[in-house]
Parts: C-alpha cells; structure tokens; sequence
C-alpha cells in the first residue's frame, strides 16, 4: 500500500486523498513524487498563502505583480526593473558555500527569465554569534559562496545585511536578492502557449542533486545526525560560469524574440518548470524523459523530474525557431535539447486538455498523466491556527512585564554594538557595469540608471537597500514589521530617493506552532500598513518556514528590500560622512524607549514595548530628507537604526575618522533608543540657516545635537571616549574573528 | 615522531563537479581526445608530530573531518608515512 | 594613431560593456572580438578585459589562452601591436607567455574589491606613456588571484629593464615587490590587476584611470 | 583500453603557498599542533583511452605539462594505472 511512501514523501492522508480525487485512481510513483515536491511547503506556500494576500500589490507603475518568477515596475524612458528575493537558509546550513552560491544562481535565473539583464544583487545574511565555532564556519563559508559565485557570474553584489545573533546558532538565513533591467517591450512570461511548440531545455545536464532537496532540504529542520546524512547526497554544487553563459544566451534569445516563454528551473525541477508553464499559458505538454540530457546513469523518471540540479532553464519556441535558438545556444556553448511539445489545453478551449504527460520516448509510454494546474491550483491550502504568545498583551501590544535594566557602563555598552562589515562585501565585486555610485557600506546602495540595451545614461538613479530586524519583531511582529519597511523608506532616503516597490522575505519557524503562525500574520499586517502608508506595493517575495535549530524557533524574521529612483544623479550622495566643524542636526523626535533595541537584546531583555510610528510624521522626515540630499546642502547623512544615536553617531565618526561632541541627549534610553523617522545630518556651518528653513518649511522637527571635529566621541553627561578605541573596535570586530580558519564544530 | 600525510579531498561521488566537466569540454579542442570523467580535488601536504604512526593518522583524520574537508559533499583518502616529506617548507 | 580598439570576449569574460563604455570616453572606436575568432580584425590595440574566462577553472587564464583568438593576439603583439591585460585579461597573458610571471591567490586567500594607490614607476610603456612618472592613481582592484609571483632571475630582469609600470603604495594582495603592472620587453604588451575602466567618473568615485586608457589611443 | 590517471599538482619548492599558510596558522586555534609544512595543491583524476599504457602515460605527461599545470609555479606527480576509475562519472 502506498500510504507509507506518500507519508515518507511528506504528504498527509488527505493530501493523498485529494490527488486521487484529481486524477481519479491511485497516482504511481511518479505522480506522486511529483505532487509531494510540488505540494511541499516550499513551492506551495500552502501555510502562508491565505496572509500573503492581505498585501497590497497594486499601483500604476507595476508591470507585472507577485507569482511571477519576479516582480516588474515601470521606471520610465522605455526600461523597467525587474526584483525578487529567496531564501536558501537550509542549504547553507549544511553546506554554506555551495548553498550560498546556489541561492545566488537561482535568484539570477528568476531576473533573466523574466527578459532583464541582472545588474545587482544583495545579500541579507544572518548567522549565530561570532564565539560559536560552528556559526563562523557557516559565515566564512557563506560569504565565499556569495562571492565565488556572484563575482564569477559577472553580477555585482552592491549591498546586504550581516547580523550575529544567537537565534539563528545552526540555522543561518541567507537570503539574496536580485535586480534586473530591461527594455519595457521585452517583458516575457513563464507561459507556454501554442499547440505544437516545442519546450526546449538549455543548461546542465540532469544529475541526482537535490532529489526532494526541496521538500526535505527547504522544510525539514536539522535535528537528528541520522538524517543529515541522508539527505548529504542531494547537496547542489553551483556553475556560475555556467550560469553566465546562459544569461548571455538567454538574453540574445529574447533579443531576437525566438521565444514564447521561459521559465528557470528552481525548486522541484522540471516537474515544477513543465507545469507551471504549461498552466500559466492554459495549455498542456507532453514531455519525453528520455530527451533529458543526464549527468549520472540509471536515473529514475522520478529523479529527473524533480533533480533540482542548477543551471537549466525551459523555454518555449515554435518549431520554425528551434534551429536558430539552437545555433545562440551553441555560440554560447550551451547546450539545448527539445524536450516537450506544448498541447491543447482549456485556452485552446479544449477542457479535457492541459494534460501534463510524461512519456518514455515521445511515442512511448506514458508515465505519468494528470492535469498540469493541479500541481499548482489544486495545492492545499491551510488556515493554520495562530495563537499570540501568553506574555503578549494584545491591549497594550507589550510582551511580558520584565523592567529594562539599568545601564552600568555607558562607553563599553557603545563599543560592542560597533561592526563594520568591509570583511565582507569587499569580497564582493560591487563595481562591475560602472554603475556604483554608492556601493556597500552607506545607508543604501546607488545605481546610475543606463539603458540596459542601449547603455544610454538616465541621469537618473536607483537605489536599493535590505532591512530587517528580529529583535523588534519578536516583541511584536506587527510593529516590527512595520517598523522594518519604515527604516528602508529612511535608508532611501538617505541617498536621496523615494521608495518604487518592496520584496520581501518571510523568514519564520514551524508554522505547524500557533505562535509561528501568529508571528507570520501578524508580521504581513504590519508590512500591508506600512506599505499602503507609503505607497510601495509589494511586488514578490519568498516564504521560508521551518526555520528552526536547536529545537527552537528563530525570532520572527521579515526582510524587506526596498527600491527607489532617484529624480536627478548628477552629484554623489553625501554619504554617511562628517567634515570637520560641521554641525550635526537630528530631524524628527526621540522616544527614550529601549525595547525591541540592541541595547536592550545585548542585556538579555527581550520585551516591552516598540516605540510607536506615526507614518504621516514619517513620511514628512523622509520627503525632508530627500530634498536636502538633492539641494547639496549636506556634508553628511545618516538614519538612525541599530544602536540609536550612540551608534548612528559615532559611525559617522569612524568612517570619517573625526570626533563628534554632542549634547542634548538626556538619558541612556534617548542615547540608544531605536524609535524611528529620526536622520542626522552633517551641515556645514554657512548651510544651517537654509537646512532649517526647509525643515520648519515641512513641518518638520530639527535639533542641534552637536558638532564634528577632534579625537572623541562625546555626548554631554553621558559619554565620552577616544575616538581611536571606537574606530578600532568598529574595524577590528569582524575580522578578527573570522578569516583565520574555522572548524565545523 | 615526524610522519608525512598526504591527504586527497574528493568530492562524493554524484555530487556535480562543474570544474571538472569543463575541463573536460575543453580538452578536444585543445588536441586531447579520449579523456573522459574528469574530477578535480584537492591535494594537502603536511607533516605531523605525532607519538606514533597511529596517533598520527588519527589527528590526519580529524583534522580532515573537522577542518579539511566538508562531509556533506567531500571525502578524503588519507595517506601517513614515517619522516618528513622531503623539500617540505612552508 | 590608433583608434580602432577591439577587447576581446571569451565566454566568462564579464568587463567587455564596461570596457567599451570607458574606451569611448577617451575617444576611441572599441569594438568586440570574439574568442572563436581567428582574427584580430584589423584594430590598432587589442583590450583583453576582466572577468573569469571559461568560470577561471583549472586556472585563470589556463583554458582561455588556447582560444582561437589567441593566436591572432600573439601575432599581433609580436608585430609590435599594443595589447593591454586587465585583470582575468592580465592572468591570460602570463598563462600565454606574452608576459613572465604568475598570478597566485591573494595572501589573505579572500577576494578583494577595494580602492587602491597604484604608483606609476614607469612612463615607457603603451599603458602608461600619458600619465605622469611617480603619480599615484586611484584605481580599484577587484580578485581572487592577484598576486603576482615570478622567480628571482625574472623579477631582477624586471627590474633592470624598468618593465614594472605599475606599483601598489599599499601591498593588498602580497604581490612581490608591490607589481600591479608589468610589461613585455617591446613595452607594447602590458598586464595589470587594477581595472582602470573602472576609475573614469567622478560619480564612480574617480578619473584617475583615463590617463592610461587614454594611453592605449595616444 | 582505458587507463586511470592521477595527477597531483603542487606549487614548485620555493614558490609561497598562501592556501597553505593560511591553514598552517589556524590549526593551533583549533587544537592541532604540531602540523607542520603545509602545502596545498590539486588532485585531478580522470580516464584516458590509449593504446598501451605508455601511450597512456605519454598522453598524460603533454596534458600536464600544456595544460594542467603552469610551469611558472606548479609541477606534477603523475599516476596511470590500467582500467576506469571507480564511479567516474561525469
Ligand atoms: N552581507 C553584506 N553584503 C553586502 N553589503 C553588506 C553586507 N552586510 C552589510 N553590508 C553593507 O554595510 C552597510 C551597513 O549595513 P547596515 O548596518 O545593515 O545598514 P543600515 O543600518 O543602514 O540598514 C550597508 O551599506 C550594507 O549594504
Ligand atoms: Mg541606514
């Protein structure tokens, strides 16, 4: 009986119910390989599908929304951006390079199937604390597969995220995002449309990688050893020369217009690449197993559909093209094969059609035949339940009734908040495609926005940046949230551009937990808020669940990323920067509210209550901001996020390697508090009259905290150290802890 | 006691070797024909100090398994030899 | 005078765009070569840019220097034409025998993209004829293998004949003797790691790179 | 007839060898001592069909020396023996 295997395959007794329902008899191993990689959590979202809803998705500018391999918006003179960001935690958690590399492959496939040239990426990475051995091998090894595989793919990684935290001891996030352009009219769909096209397959050959790497590598945690080794065959080994190839390849296909429709192939292979196109177009296909070029011998059926391995991508064309598409494809040294031939389907009116069948030999056998959609339509769906935590006041949005500790030692609580993350993104090639105006290391990243077909400069700009944040979300996943997409509103505008569209990815535990479930709707309220308040739809994401070690669930983990243009790039940003006898101003008005803050985590308090968000207030700081950044007025600019003004200050003092003295900042709580809509800016003394005519002009608070110049760093009553022991526990925090070697234990 | 250890990090069999593979490729048109299955590892040196041969090779074996290489996709092939490697310097 | 600029694609390569943009602004013609052809199609300097021809397996440069072009390349530099190696470019000529030496991984075995002070030592060369001896220019790096290593006989040869163009001021890959550039004895064959294309805006950052471009066409 | 050939390519004596630098300093902190001259090369395996196994060899040698090695800084062991390799696959 199959029940047995359709449970060790991950599948429910209902969800077995059903697809005998749909195929009207008991599925055959193929069948059912196929629908529990397809059903899994990972391609099905079938837990967090009914919240993803409540976001708000639509604006004029969107050219193409989320459940596309990514989401497009329109950024005027004929060229749009195509977005998208993945997770691939579980992975890296077992083999950080490859996982890493593979994560940056396929966030590359879903951009160029799309049309666009992929121009940048970013990697929000989280690991354990920089004292556990294991954390450092899994950090070392993620950033070399980063870099190894983002700089020899010849895209540029221009930002990210790294964070140490003892929530995710064994279970790393790494999360990447990507960025593509196109030319508007080159817009393509992962569909398959006309009766008799051919689909034909470009990439590597087919190994046994990632045979249900998906839904055992993406959904299951690691516990047991027993299993680890298990699943250690699957384990994907990443191509980026490959992979460069076929972008190259791709994009002149598109360019050329030899193709219908391309979909890549991620998760769950080419079950998943076969129906979806075949869906999405209303049509059916016909696939011959045997046409599937193979790396190893003696592959079932059922492993070359669902072989995850990397590199392969499936597009449609009609049979008059298939000698040209194979003659780019042979340039390019890519190899292609016609593996499927697109049939009738409910477009074609044919309602008996939209057949996915998978036959040995095209006239041969046929191996597995059931309707194309069901893999997708017909997944479940699962209103799990959500339960607040019983230390959560919904009242009063407080979690538990701990007072915040007293501060002890003002100067050492600064100095281990510093990091600079250079260790990192200087392995990364931020500056390929001269489009760098900002890279890594400011408030967020600037592009130069170039045709990118014809190369012809906008004199515009864009700009990108990712942020997230545990600790405010496991107070309060809403607020948190909320919070999250207001700090990447500010990062914009730091550089001086307003905010276009969000991605975002969902980064949770085990939502079969209601507290999970809790967390990851209330956290997708609060990000539907935030982003109806400023007017940035969100146009894809990733879900990743199951994260969990060490037999807890991480903090609630959303990661926004977040695009804007900027009107006019004719000058760099100022940068997060100070010049000597500059005066710091801080727009808008501290809360002294320490929970949520790193201050507080770095005290072992975990509750409270997050400071509040008034979005108009917000907004108003935002729109201030811009418009200072584009007068030239500044020397320097900075958000105040992590660490509060005690960091955000002294940042822009070790970058600069100049001094502050500050005043004004009453309490410890003022001092690290992280309540948001708060900029502070670096005025050249003869500018201060004008920059706070703009500020009362928008109806905006503005304070004069202090002003740059010396060797200390200084806050009046509160602080006052060598600016010397700042820089070198800023620079020296990351490197000295990784780099020298690390054992896996 | 000085023992010399070679060790050869293979990747698991079925795991992909994409160096390997074009590598592979490339070999025609460099005027080899014949060569097939081609898989690149690595190769580490080193001498040890060790009681004797047989605390030698087991510190080789978990340096290998914690350090050297990844279990998850990586075996090694562990060879120890009394004396130091001759020209061994660093 | 020379114009007409071909750089040279191999698949891998990834700075071709970026080299063609940078060659424009100092008003040169630049066009593409292709690996697979045998020809260098007639242009007056020949680019070989950066990137990781064929994914740098095995080593860079090692399957790229068999490449058709290559012949025509070597023709073309030993009739005297100028040929610039920047980076993965820089890596194919040593592994060509166009240029002695090799380049090994960084000392800190980690990539580097970074800024750097690169010292013009010598002016006598197609790569650094217009720029000004003993200027320091500020012109990124970006690689893995970046190191440049030869033996003793080869480096005092170097030395000799005044063929090391360009030095770091702050050694950041451990290349010995701080070489960024070094260049054949005909001094119309230069490799260097740093990527001038990418020091041509003031809104990237810097300028200091069009004075060798501008050296390539003068 | 197929033979299986073993290379092992090493950076030539007195060339520096930062890979393996690299890992002869970290092995202190991680509790292995007295590990000594590390040397970090390439193992690269592959199947070559030739009439006799000189011919194998010869094969091997002009592959090493053209291709697998820069003789700048590398040199090269090599091993042919008769038949495939065990689950070479490629
Ligand atoms: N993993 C990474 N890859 C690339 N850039 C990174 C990475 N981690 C941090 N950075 C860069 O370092 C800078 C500081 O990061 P962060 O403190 O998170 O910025 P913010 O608080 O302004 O969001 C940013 O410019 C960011 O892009
Ligand atoms: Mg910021």
């Amino acid at each position: 009986m199959d029940d047995a295997i359709h449970r060790s395959l991950g599948l429910t007794d209902e969800e077995y119910g059903d697809i005998c329902r749909i195929i009207g008899r008991d599925p055959n191993h193929l069948e059912l390989a196929m629908y529990a990689v397809m059903w899994s959590e990972h391609c099905s979202y079938k837990s967090s599908r009914i919240h993803l809803k409540r976001l708000p998705t639509e604006a004029p500018w969107v050219l193409v929304g989320p459940g596309e391999n990514a989401g497009v918006v329109d950024v005027g003179d004929g060229i749009a951006a195509a977005l998208r960001i993945e997770s691939h935690n579980h992975p890296s958690a077992i083999e950080p390079y490859q996982g890493a590399a593979t994560g940056v492959g396929g966030i590359l496939r879903d951009i160029f199937t799309m049309g666009a040239r992929p121009i940048a990426i970013m990697d929000p990475l989280r690991f354990g604390p920089l004292d556990d051995p294991r954390s450092r091998w899994i950090a070392e090894g993620v950033v070399s597969g980063v870099s190894g595989y983002g700089n020899s793919v010849g895209v540029p990684t221009i930002g990210g995220e790294t964070v140490f935290d003892e929530t995710y001891k064994g279970n790393p996030l790494v999360n990447v995002l990507c960025l593509g352009l196109l030319p508007t009219d080159r817009l393509v769909l992962g569909q398959a449309t006309g009766v008799g096209n051919l689909a034909v397959l470009l990439g590597s050959s087919t190994g046994r990688d990632g045979i249900g790497g998906v839904s055992v590598l993406a959904s299951a945690g690691f516990s047991d050893e027993e299993s680890d080794a298990e699943k250690r065959p699957s384990v994907q080994v990443g191509d980026p020369f490959e992979e460069k190839r076929l972008i190259e390849a791709c994009l002149e296909l598109l360019d050329a217009r030899l193709v219908v429709g391309i979909q890549d192939l991620g998760g769950a292979g080419l079950a998943c690449a076969t129906s979806e196109t075949a869906s999405r177009g209303g049509m059916g296909m016909d696939v011959d197993v045997n046409a599937i070029p193979r790396r190893e011998q003696g592959m079932e059926p059922f492993e070359v559909m669902t072989s995850e391995s990397q590199e392969r991508m499936l597009a449609i064309v009609e049979p008059a093209d298939l000698e040209r598409v194979l003659a780019i494809c042979e340039r390019w040294e890519v190899r292609a094969a016609m593996i499927g031939i697109v049939t009738p389907g409910p477009a074609t009116g044919d309602a008996d059609g939209g057949r996915l069948r998978i036959l040995d030999g095209f006239d041969g056998d046929v191996l597995c035949d059931i309707p194309a959609a069901s893999l997708h339509e017909d997944a479940p769906l699962y209103n799990r339940p959500c339960i607040a935590p019983a230390s959560f006041d919904e009242a009063t949005r407080t979690l538990g009734t701990e007072p915040m500790p007293e501060s002890t030692d003002v100067a050492a609580e600064l100095l281990e908040l510093l990091a600079d993350n250079r260790w990192v993104f200087s392995q990364y090639d931020h500056q390929l495609f001269l489009n760098t105006v900002e890279g890594p290391g400011g408030d967020a990243a600037v592009l130069r926005l170039k045709h990118p077909v014809t190369g012809v400069d906008t004199g515009r700009g864009m700009a990108l940046t990712t942020d997230g944040n545990h600790r405010w979300c496991a107070v309060d996943p809403r607020q948190g949230t909320a919070l999250t997409v207001a700090e990447s509103l500010l990062n914009l505008a730091c550089v001086g551009a307003r905010p276009l569209a969000v991605v975002n990815c969902l980064n949770f535990g085990n939502p079969e937990h209601p507290e999970v479930m809790w967390q990851l709707s209330e956290a997708i309220d609060g990000m539907a808020e935030a982003c109806v308040a400023f007017e940035s739809p969100v146009i894809g994401g990733n879900v990743s669940l199951y994260n969990e070690s060490l037999g807890s669930d991480i903090d609630p983990t959303p990661v926004v990323g977040m695009f804007g243009l900027i009107d006019s790039l004719d000058r760099r940003p100022p940068g997060v920067g100070l010049v000597n006898g500059g005066r710091l101003l801080l727009l808008g008005t501290t809360q002294p509210e320490l929970a949520g803050s790193r201050w507080a985590r770095a005290r072992g308090h975990r509750g409270g209550r997050l400071p509040s968000i008034d979005f108009a207030e917000h907004l108003r700081v935002a729109g201030v901001t811009r418009s200072l950044v584009a007068s030239g007025l500044l020397a320097g600019v900075h958000d105040v996020s992590n660490g509060g003004l005690a960091v955000a200050l002294t940042e822009m003092a070790v970058r600069s390697n100049l001094g502050i003295s500050a005043a004004r900042i009453a309490t410890v709580a003022e001092l690290f508090s992280e309540s948001p809509s708060r900029v502070i800016l670096c005025v050249p003394p003869e500018n201060i009259a004008a920059v706070e005519n703009v500020c009362s002009g928008a109806g905006v608070p503005v304070s004069r905290i202090g002003v740059a110049g010396g060797d200390r760093i200084s806050v009046k009553g509160l602080l006052d150290i060598p600016l010397a022991d700042a820089v070198s526990a800023w620079t020296d925090r990351i490197p000295s802890a990784l780099g020298a070697g690390t054992a896996q234990d | 006691m000085i023992f010399s250890v070679h060790v050869e990090v293979r990747l698991r069999p079925g795991i992909a070797d994409p160096q390997g593979s074009t590598i592979e490729r490339a070999l025609p048109t460099l005027g080899f024909d014949g060569v097939k299955g081609v898989r690149v590892g690595k190769s580490i040196r080193f001498d040890i100090d060790a009681a004797d041969e047989s605390a030698a090779r087991a510190e080789a074996d978990d340096l290998c398994r914690r350090f050297l290489t990844n279990p998850v996709i990586e075996d090694a092939v562990i060879h120890v030899e009394a004396g130091a490697a001759a020209g061994a310097t660093s | 005078m020379s114009r007409r600029v071909g750089v040279v694609v191999f698949p891998g390569s990834n700075c071709e765009q970026d080299m063609l943009e940078a060659m424009a602004l100092v008003g040169a013609e630049p066009e593409l070569l292709w690996h697979g052809d045998e020809t260098t199609n007639g242009v007056d300097a020949v680019i070989i840019p950066g990137g990781f021809a064929h994914g740098d397996y095995l080593r860079p440069g090692a399957i790229a220097r068999f490449s058709p072009v290559m012949a025509a390349v070597a023709e073309f530099a030993a009739a005297g034409g100028p040929v610039v190696g920047i980076c993965n470019g820089f890596q194919v000529l040593t592994e060509a025998g166009l240029l002695p030496g090799a380049l090994q991984k960084n000392r800190g075995l980690k990539f580097l993209c970074a800024p750097a002070e690169l010292r013009v030592e010598s002016t006598d060369s197609i790569l650094t004829r217009s720029a000004e001896a003993g200027a320091v220019l500020q012109v990124p790096i970006n690689h893995f293998e970046g190191n440049y290593t030869c033996d003793a006989e080869t480096l005092a040869q170097l030395r000799d004949e005044n063929r090391i163009v360009l030095r770091y001021v702050d050694n950041p890959n451990g290349s010995v003797d701080d070489i960024a550039g070094v260049c054949n004895a005909g001094r119309n064959v230069v490799g260097l790691m740093p990527h001038p294309e990418r020091a041509t805006s003031e809104l990237l950052g810097s300028t200091d790179g069009l004075a060798l471009l501008r050296s390539i066409v003068a």
